[in-house]
């Protein structure tokens, strides 16, 4: 045993620098964020709460019924209806996302071939009943809403819509021409006064979802 | 030594043990009878040249109705000193469903043997402590097995104990939180 | 005559110290175990079968939940496998981005061992100092993939999304403030004479007992042996990575500790170095398989007249089957998935070869004739999470 | 106790005895108030301590900074739900936390807080009469672990007992060195004894001795590193393992009025209780305006810091270690103290 080890074995060296280093963070600034008061940064990206995106022309989601969404949910939590109205148009009778049961793994936002969905960045979000959290469609467009009116600026992107580094080339037509979307209703329309389920002017929709509403079905069935 | 090299090996030494030798990519598997396994195992791990000291991993496998022999019980072996690997396969009738523990050879196969026979049913003659592991101890069936029912309308005949959680939900709901 | 007769007492499920719910019925002589005996599987959720009723894409975010602290070792993991399975080259970039991601993994898998080890046997502090520099990780994780703790970032073929300069910037600030980081918790433990005291000579397992065992990662190289995938057979990126594979001597408790400490000295120069060396180009090779994989036909054999093997049937020709067993480094240890393909998008059987599920069953071995509280140190050295162990 | 006022009680001074005893009630109750408002604000004292050194923040939401916190706490013990273990021993159990509390909370008696105010004036065994009731606080603790039935509070209690009674035996032997220099073991004559000399505190001559006491302290109140009984990562709670609520307080208050009878100890026996140091005195004459009470206090809590202090670094011993520390280590050290005290003592 050397001298040194035999002074650090009675006066407890280690032990009282072990001592100064907390005397010392006891003095330093502490890292604990005050939740409800303060709000850490979230990232772009970040995957929370499920939302549909509106449609700032129509001022209603985007989605085509494709059922990609559905097929690849690792946990099974998305269900589509596609109905049929008078003009034997098909239209989005009810989507719903059963977010207890969501993974939270992105990949429906990644695959919607419209860039309809999205995770929003709200993550606190809880209810005493299992309802609150079971989202349709009118609950999935309140989200978008509620989420946007947060935001700044005119547009969002979100990253998951075309992720960075992964060839542009494979993917489809709609989502390669996909730009940031507006976040405010640039119609004339206002969003709450759109019928969901009036029948349909080819003329007056968006051609081009339209377009693939009648072909998606079908590869589908392929698929399964 | 390259694995084509030591299932050769292991072929030269018990022939008629061998039933096959596949191959994918650079990986070698070799389908032995059981009925000498613990004699392969044990040359594997105490030749100097093979030397597997290292079990990396024991596993079953279902093939009902694909192949003449239900189960594999699946060896992945290692030698950590001579850095190569193989992978044995012990093909087992439905019918004798019984193959012998390793545990002798590697104390690591203990675990993974009573998960083999947990999730598969494959009983393993010799091994110190034969129980389930992951299922309950009163569990019935092998719910790895291919014929092991994803969902059922059975109820409570899936489980025996899934009516006694149900009557505990009942008694317990006038505690929850509405 | 007296009788003598052990105190049985079951520390578990629910126990602070257990990591999870690993139950341990000791039987005590006095403070001494005479018997100890583990139990698990109360966390069991059936992923092996979950994995084979889904296909390979969408088995991805199952193996988050395997090992939660360290999701994006299991992400990788899993995506190397079905790699060699489909025969699917990651661009270099890819591999880099992963290389980068498996080690802030190991970091962060390590900093949670630190803090609960510590915890365990009593330094709260440290518990506390490393959380906060975990904390740093989960920001990065989060950056870029947008979820902190189940990622699902990596996917086959590559990665889902390109790092960007923010990441690369806080990356390389995190490696340069992380080793003063280290020397906090080291200042607070690595000498204290209560930590010696509590760790050197407690949990002894020999070399050849440990591999006999099937222990691997730190705990296996505590022992001495210098086994590691990323050496014996590298994947991504990590054989144009230069890096040590720190290994203990004394087989303690101690020891164990020191090697994982080094491995944060480890995986900070493999990251710098990786992003060092980071190539352009995209992060997904293109023959990498889309998310809604064409779930396919199983491969028959020829000529037969169903053309699918009904289930019951006999059939006297075999099927070709790809059997593929791959093993990664993750930070607790080697995690092998062992792979039967029919031909069909969905493993024939997938099973996962988890570490902590062969740590766990050397716990007899390492507490049995010593005291309560080293059966605690020993939980902790092992690191074990029970939602790997009981898949 | 004032054996002369049960001569009065005797005699015919009988006015004189009830307001001695008016007095002496009130005193008694004001030392229990303060102590207990003490408890209080130590807990939150130590979680903010303890927070800041460990980069947190402590509690923050209750009053300004957590002001309020032990009140909230209190509360929510209170109107908790008090579960006995239906296979325990139920009047030992309800008894157990009450021994520990009134054990402790009695020590208080005989500590001299400044001047003149002690409860028990010229109790001239009182660190006697110290010693004895650390040690009867055991007894609760030990009961609490027997009667709860629990393996985990069982396991708790008889690591106490054993810790409590290795290192009464080392505490005590710590003193000893105080007892040879003031010649006394009434604590207010150890206080005026040490006034005898320039430096006015005992811990001058008699470091090793006030570490010995220091360490053995951290024990005999089952702080960290030496808290094996209630050691929460491997006996979960140890022996308050079945408490809740209100008796569950009661160990904790006990726990805490120990953490401060031994900071009280250790300011009385080595830093001159009330008093600052003659050579302070003398240097700045101006300090004697300032009341002897603060003095004391101040000490106190810079000893409650400590134990805060050492809490937050280090980590738990274990159980063999902390028995051959107390016996192999502590004793004969405290043991070599006396005797070299003694020599020294009857040289000079």
């Amino acid at each position: 045993m050397t001298v040194k080890q035999l002074i650090d074995k009675v006066f407890l060296t280690e032990i009282l620098k072990g001592m100064a280093l907390t005397f010392k963070m006891m003095l330093s600034k502490p890292v604990t964020i005050q939740y409800p008061d303060e709000k850490r940064k979230i990232y772009p990206g970040f995957r929370g709460k499920h939302a549909f995106v509106r449609d700032a022309k129509t001022g209603r989601q985007k989605c085509i019924m494709c059922m990609k969404c559905v097929n690849i949910c690792p946990s099974q939590c998305i269900s589509l209806k596609k109905g049929r109205d008078e003009n034997n148009k098909p239209f989005l009778e009810r989507y719903d996302i059963e977010a207890l049961r969501c993974i939270y793994c992105g990949y429906c936002v990644e695959v919607c071939p419209v860039c309809a969905l999205v995770l929003t960045e709200d993550f606190g979000y809880c209810s005493y009943t299992k309802d609150a959290i079971f989202f349709d469609k009118d609950k999935m467009l309140k989200n978008w809403d509620e989420f946007v009116a947060k935001l700044s600026g005119d547009v969002y992107w979100n990253k998951f819509w075309r992720p960075d580094g992964v060839d542009i080339a494979k993917m489809p037509k709609s989502k390669r021409e996909q730009a940031p979307v507006p976040i405010r209703p640039t119609a004339a329309v206002p969003s709450d006064t759109v019928p969901e389920k009036k029948p349909v002017n080819p003329a007056e929709k968006p051609p081009e979802p339209a377009a693939e509403v009648e072909e998606k079905p079908e590869e589908k069935k392929e698929v399964v | 030594m390259t694995p084509r090299a030591i299932a050769e090996l292991i072929q030269s030494k018990f022939k008629p043990e061998v039933a096959e030798i596949t191959e994918f990519g650079d990986q070698v598997s070799v389908l032995v009878n059981k009925t000498r396994i613990l004699e392969i195992m044990s040359f594997l791990r105490n030749s100097s040249e093979l030397y597997f000291d290292y079990l990396t991993d024991l596993c079953g496998v279902d093939y009902q109705g694909r192949k003449n022999e239900r189960f594999e019980v699946v060896y992945h072996l290692r030698s950590i000193l001579h850095n190569h690997c193989i992978r044995i396969k012990a093909a087992i009738p439905e019918k004798d469903c019984k193959i012998d523990s390793v545990v002798r050879i590697w104390a690591g196969a203990n675990w993974h043997e009573r998960e083999c026979f947990d999730m598969y049913g494959i009983s393993f003659t010799g091994h110190p402590d034969f129980r389930r592991i992951l299922m309950p101890d009163d569990w019935e069936g092998h719910p790895l097995r291919k014929d092991y029912p994803l969902k059922s309308d059975l109820g409570e005949a899936e489980w025996k104990g899934f009516k006694e959680v149900l009557e505990t939900v009942e008694r317990n709901k006038k505690y929850e939180v509405r | 005559m007296l009788k003598k007769k052990e105190l049985s007492i079951n520390m578990g499920p629910q126990h602070p110290a257990t990591h999870g719910v690993l139950r341990l019925v000791l039987e005590l002589d006095g403070e001494t175990v005479v018997k100890c005996t583990p139990h698990v599987g109360y966390l069991h959720r059936g992923t092996e079968k979950l994995g084979e009723n889904r296909t390979y894409p969408m088995a991805l975010p199952l193996t988050d939940r395997l090992d939660y602290v360290s999701s994006m070792s299991n992400n990788i993991g899993y995506c190397v496998a079905v790699e060699r399975l489909l025969g699917i080259e990651a661009p270099a970039r890819a591999k880099y981005i992963r290389t980068i991601m498996a080690e802030l993994t190991r970091i962060a898998n390590h900093i949670v061992w630190i803090a609960t080890h510590a915890l365990d046997i009593g330094a709260m502090t440290v518990f506390l100092y490393s959380m906060r520099d975990r904390e740093w990780i989960l920001d990065l994780y989060e950056m870029v993939c947008g979820a902190r703790l189940t990622v699902t970032y990596p996917r086959i073929g590559g990665v889902r999304c390109d790092i960007d300069q923010e990441f690369m910037d806080s990356c390389y600030k995190f490696i340069e403030d992380f080793p003063k980081r280290i020397e906090e918790y080291e200042t607070l433990i690595d000498q204290n004479r209560i930590w010696l005291q509590r760790t050197v000579g407690v949990g002894i397992i020999s070399a050849a007992d440990a591999i006999n065992w099937g222990l691997t990662g730190p705990t296996l190289r505590g022992s001495g042996v210098a086994y590691d995938v990323r050496k014996a057979a590298p994947y991504d990126a990590y054989d144009q990575i230069d890096f040590e594979v720190p290994v203990g001597k004394n087989c303690d408790v101690y020891d164990r500790y020191r090697c994982r400490m080094d491995e944060f000295r480890q995986s900070i120069s493999i990251i710098k170095q990786c992003l060092d060396k980071l190539p352009d180009g995209l992060v997904l090779a293109s023959e990498a398989p889309p998310y809604d994989m064409p779930i396919g036909k199983p491969r028959v054999m020829p000529g037969h007249p169903m053309g699918e093997i009904l289930p019951g049937e006999l059939v006297e020709e075999k099927v070709p089957f790809d059997e593929l067993y791959s093993a990664t480094e993750v930070p607790k240890g080697e995690l092998g998935f062992y792979f039967v393909n029919d031909g069909t998008a969905r493993p024939y059987r997938m099973r996962i070869r988890a570490p902590s599920f062969v740590h766990a069953s050397v716990l007899p071995k390492l507490c049995e004739g010593s005291l309560v509280a080293d059966v605690i140190a020993n939980i902790g050295t092992i690191d074990i999470v029970l939602g790997e162990c009981d898949r | 106790m004032d054996i002369s006022s049960f001569y009065g009680f005797l005699g015919t001074d009988t006015t004189d005895f009830i307001l001695r005893m008016i007095i002496m009630v009130a005193k008694i109750a004001v030392v229990i108030v303060i102590a207990l408002l003490h408890v209080a604000y130590s807990t939150w004292f130590e979680r903010k301590i303890i927070g800041h050194m460990q980069i947190r923040l402590g509690p923050m939401r209750v009053g300004y900074h957590g002001l309020l916190q032990p009140f909230a706490d209190f509360v929510k013990l209170f109107f908790k739900e008090d579960i006995i273990p239906s296979s325990g021993d139920r009047p030992v159990f309800q008894l157990a936390p009450m021994i520990a509390l009134f054990a402790t909370i009695s020590s208080l008696a005989v500590i001299p807080f400044f001047n003149d105010f002690v409860i028990a004036k010229n109790m001239n065994v009182g660190l006697l009469y110290l010693f004895a009731m650390s040690s009867l606080s055991a007894y609760g603790i030990i009961l609490a672990g027997w009667s709860s039935n629990s393996k985990y509070a069982f396991l708790g209690g008889l690591r106490s007992s054993a810790q409590v009674i290795s290192y009464e035996i080392a505490l005590a032997l710590s003193l000893v060195g105080i007892m040879v220099l003031s010649g006394s073991l009434n604590l207010v004559e150890i206080i005026e004894a040490q006034q005898k000399h320039w430096y006015g505190m005992y811990v001058v001559v008699q470091f090793p001795a006030y570490i010995l006491f220091l360490i053995c302290a951290f024990a005999e109140t089952n702080r960290t590193p030496f808290d094996l009984p209630e050691a929460e990562s491997e006996l979960v709670a140890g022996y308050f393992v079945e408490y809740s609520g209100m008796r569950f307080s009661l160990f904790f208050m006990a726990e805490y009025i120990a953490m401060i009878i031994m900071s009280c100890i250790a300011v009385t026996c080595f830093w001159g209780g009330w008093t600052l140091p003659p050579v302070v005195m003398k240097a700045l004459p101006f300090l004697a305006v300032v009341p002897g009470l603060v003095w004391f206090l101040l000490k106190v809590y810079c000893h409650l810091f400590l134990f805060y202090w050492v809490r937050a670094t280090v980590p738990r011993f274990r159980y063999d270690h902390l028995m051959s520390l107390g016996w192999k280590v502590l004793i004969p050290l405290a043991l070599a103290n006396i005797v070299i005290t003694s020599i020294v003592k009857f040289l000079f």
